[in-house]
């Protein structure tokens, strides 16, 4: 009977371990079997949570576009919806394209969950709930998610489809791009905390990161945004453009697969920026509150507290996906080499001669503080940098002399001839044009 | 319970195969990735006598790091010359690439 | 410190598990009525005209290459990051050139004309 | 004992692996051959207990070289449907060198260490070492990056390795103007 309350007890703090060593005693085997606990528990979660996180999005999705979404299957909030496409991806039949690669077409899907689930295996839940706090942490998390985008070549090349391949390339090339701010970004906590364990860098966040480095924080939110294919940068599937991407001739739970695991990722980076930036389990010390008889109840304030946090990330990336339109080719790319990667460049480079600047017995309130005005300095003079070269663009378009503008940034524009366009009768070969005719016809600019 | 022999005799079967690959393939880019087995193989080393002999001072660590530096710059040089020949001879074969023969 | 690294072995042991069973298990439940027409690759509608491994913009390269150089970076910098309480002014000026030198390997690429997508 | 079978499963995925690399025809698959068997060369350095390292080989030579490798085999695909032997006219000689230097290998190292485990010769097992030692590992390869009497000109000499080979890559690869891009 004590044995049950002690169960119970364990449970409700998060200690399953300790009980399980308390009752059983400790041994190399007991130990192995914790750890193999600890892996399915943890798998399990990430998998199932993604049911819930699908219906939490089409239904937030839905409300941003005005619609109800999901409102049958399972009571007027669908909440069953997803259970039902489960069991429809289950029955649906396994096509095997011709010419297909059987080894990277089949292994793909497979791959990519496992990089999935693997990077959770340093996620701090709680104190004390986490798989294992690996010294070097925040680079296993790198390494994991760097060489998982190894498995987009393999499905766009397994799958003998041109528009596999090209949207494989394409989003090869996009998330290897967006690695590189990640890496950088990511490098400003580990200063700031001079470690790279996730559980370490929690410690240091008496105030959280977010507070001493905001432009960092913005750099690998945007950068995981990338990471994770999701819109503004969802061209890995741009379904009106390449069809489907990578994925196209998967289909039934190997497609799922894929989808799975966008939104293990995706919650995964929500865990991450929540840990990095906003603090993650931590909650003024509560989180460590032990009741009298040794129970560790701290750890499910942590734990609520810790998904409350992840959550808030995880709605703002819903909330893009709602707001924004999908962006180019070409603009994902520039914007990452022109603008994040010089940008993420000069950060460290400041953060690291600040932070070694500031005299060591300065309290993490003044460090804040100087930190905290580095990166507005550094923002403000960002946006000036851009609002400069923006005007230049414009006055170059322009030729420099008024209102000719519009003419320059739409050359192909049939209607659009401003005042100086008399003298240069350049679009003498257009089709809607009189024959001979030495004057184009002219239509005010509105 | 591994001794040090292990890893050296793992190294040098790597070494091995990656040293036939290099000297057998005729595809320039099999070549390099017989290349890229050799330093692995050399890393191997590295770091299992840095773990034996000296694992209180960084001095293997930062060398199989240097290493890891070195693998892929040339990668990257040797699989641009590659992209390059190939661009302009249409093969990258390299019995055929004997321009320095005549 | 090995002890840390058993469970991730455990990890990535048992983790084919999960992707593996939902597939079997469609394998199982799903039909299996394969035909030449169902399994052609999808495009559009139409015939898959040419061989499907067309060749790629060289492009692709050059962003792979840049990214290659700073991975590397990468692997110098986060244990300097790592050891940064005990870096002295000295070590971060070293830092501070080496970061400069690779900025230096972007700036190149970008005058160069390499990163503009065409 | 553990860690016998545990090294004896990532000796074996190397090897399989690098002999896949060197005698698979498709090249696609000696690519994917060489990353199962830098996986494996990752494992052996978790094994040592340089785990920093068997991550960097995760970030670099999986995440990054792999990537370049087989872009550059799908730039040069023609290359792959040759229906011919893969290897050149020298495979004889090149096995016989390959297996003479490395029963040579073999022989070395079998005079030079012992062969079998055991904790009274020495090296027949890994040293024990304080954990702090392991554990602080990276941060010491960190900081001799950097300090005076380290490693910092190895360090910046690196960094202009790479800068140099970025330069010479994108010099190399990039069409010149006027090229017709054929690719």
């Amino acid at each position: 009977m004590s044995t049950i309350i002690d169960l119970l007890k364990s449970l409700l703090s998060l200690s399953l371990g300790d009980f399980i060593r308390r009752t059983f005693g400790t041994s190399p085997g007991i130990e192995l079997l914790i750890d193999i606990g600890g892996v399915v528990i943890l798998s399990t979660f990430c998998l199932l949570i993604v049911i819930f996180l699908i219906w939490l999005e089409r239904k937030l999705i839905a409300r941003m576009q005005d619609r109800i979404g999901p409102n049958r299957v399972g009571g007027r909030y669908g909440a069953l919806q997803t259970v039902a496409d489960v069991v429809k991806l289950l029955s649906k039949e396994i096509i095997h394209p011709s010419g297909a690669d059987w080894i990277s077409y089949n292994a793909a899907p497979i791959l990519t969950v496992i990089a999935a689930l693997l990077v959770w295996a340093v996620m701090p839940f709680a104190p004390g709930v986490i798989g294992v706090d690996l010294n070097i942490g925040v680079f296993y998390v790198m390494a994991i998610s760097s060489a998982s985008v190894m498995v987009l070549l393999l499905a766009g090349w397994g799958s003998n489809n041109k528009y596999a391949l090209l949207g494989a390339f394409r989003a090869v090339a996009q998330m290897v791009s967006y690695e590189v701010p990640m890496i950088l970004a990511l490098l400003v906590p580990v200063i700031l905390a001079r470690t790279m364990s996730t559980d370490g860098i929690i410690a240091a966040q008496s105030i959280p990161f977010l507070l001493f480095a905001p432009v960092s924080a913005l750099i690998f939110y945007i950068s995981s945004l990338a990471e994770t294919g999701r819109t503004p940068f969802d061209l890995l599937e741009a379904e009106s453009e390449i069809v489907a991407g990578f994925h196209i001739e998967y289909g039934g739970m190997k497609f799922g697969m894929f989808f799975l695991a966008e939104f293990v990722n995706t919650l995964f980076w929500s865990g991450m920026f929540a840990t990095l930036y906003l603090g993650g389990y931590r909650f003024f010390g509560l989180e460590n509150w032990v009741s009298a008889d040794g129970y560790p109840y701290g750890r499910m304030i942590g734990l609520i507290v810790f998904f409350i946090k992840t959550f808030s990330v995880y709605f703002v990336y819903v909330w893009i996906r709602g707001t924004l339109p999908r962006v180019r080719v070409d603009q994902i790319l520039n914007y990452n080499w022109k603008f994040l990667v010089p940008l993420s460049l000069v950060l460290i480079f400041f953060v690291a001669l600040i932070d070694k600047l500031i005299p060591a017995g300065t309290g993490p309130a003044a460090r804040m503080s100087i930190h905290l005005a580095l990166n507005l300095l550094l923002a403000f003079l960002t946006l000036e940098v851009l609002r400069r070269r923006g005007r230049q663009f414009r006055e170059s378009l322009s030729g420099g002399d008024g209102p000719g503008g519009r003419e320059a940034l739409f050359p192909d524009d049939d209607h659009g001839h401003g005042s100086d366009a008399h003298e240069a009768p350049a679009h003498d070969d257009h089709g809607d044009m009189p024959l001979g005719s030495r004057e184009p016809i002219a239509v005010p600019i509105h | 319970m591994i001794p040090l022999s292990w890893y050296l005799l793992l190294s040098a079967a790597l070494f091995s195969v990656g040293l036939f690959g290099v000297l057998a393939r005729r595809n320039a880019i099999a070549i390099l990735m017989g290349v890229e087995l050799m330093l692995n193989a050399v890393n191997i080393n590295l770091i299992a006598f840095w773990r034996y002999l000296t694992p209180d001072r960084s001095v293997g660590m930062v060398w199989a790091t240097f290493v890891l530096t070195v693998a892929a710059a040339e990668a990257a040089v040797g699989l641009a010359l590659i992209i390059s020949i190939y661009r302009n001879r249409d093969s990258v074969n390299v019995e055929e690439l004997d321009t320095l023969k005549n | 410190m090995l002890a840390d690294w058993q469970y991730i072995a455990i990890f990535v042991a048992l983790s084919p598990i999960f992707p593996l069973a939902p597939v079997v298990l469609n394998r199982l439940l799903g039909p299996h009525r394969p035909n030449p027409v169902k399994q052609q690759t999808y495009e559009c509608g139409i015939e898959t005209v040419g061989d499907t491994w067309i060749q790629f913009k060289i492009q692709y390269y050059i962003y792979a290459l840049v990214f290659v150089v700073f991975d590397i970076e990468a692997v110098f910098l986060f244990p300097i990051a790592a050891a940064y309480g005990q870096l002295d002014l000295f070590a971060i000026a070293a830092t501070v050139l080496f970061i400069f030198l690779l900025a230096d390997g972007l700036i190149y690429a970008w005058s160069r004309g390499v990163l503009e997508w065409v | 004992m553990s860690q016998q079978i545990v090294f004896f499963i990532l000796a074996a995925i190397t090897l399989t692996s690098a002999i896949a690399v060197v005698a698979l025809r498709n090249l696609f698959h000696a690519a994917l051959a060489l990353m199962a068997s830098f996986l494996g060369v990752a494992g052996i350095y978790i094994l040592l207990e340089a785990g920093f390292l068997g991550m960097a080989q995760l970030l670099v030579y999986i995440g990054a070289i792999s990537i370049l490798i087989i872009f550059a085999v799908m730039m040069t695909r023609r290359m792959m449907q040759t229906r011919e032997t893969p290897f050149n006219s020298q495979v004889v000689a090149a096995l016989i060198g390959t297996l003479l230097s490395f029963a040579v290998l073999v022989v070395v190292i079998g005079q030079l260490y012992p062969l079998v485990p055991g904790t009274d010769t020495m090296l027949g097992s890994a040293p024990a070492v304080d954990p702090a030692i392991i554990e602080n590992s990276t941060a010491r390869m960190g900081l001799s990056f950097v300090s005076a009497d380290g490693y910092v000109l190895p360090f910046e000499a690196a960094s202009v390795l790479l800068l140099a080979a970025l330069v010479g890559s994108i010099i190399i690869a990039w069409p010149r103007s006027g090229e017709e891009e054929n690719l």
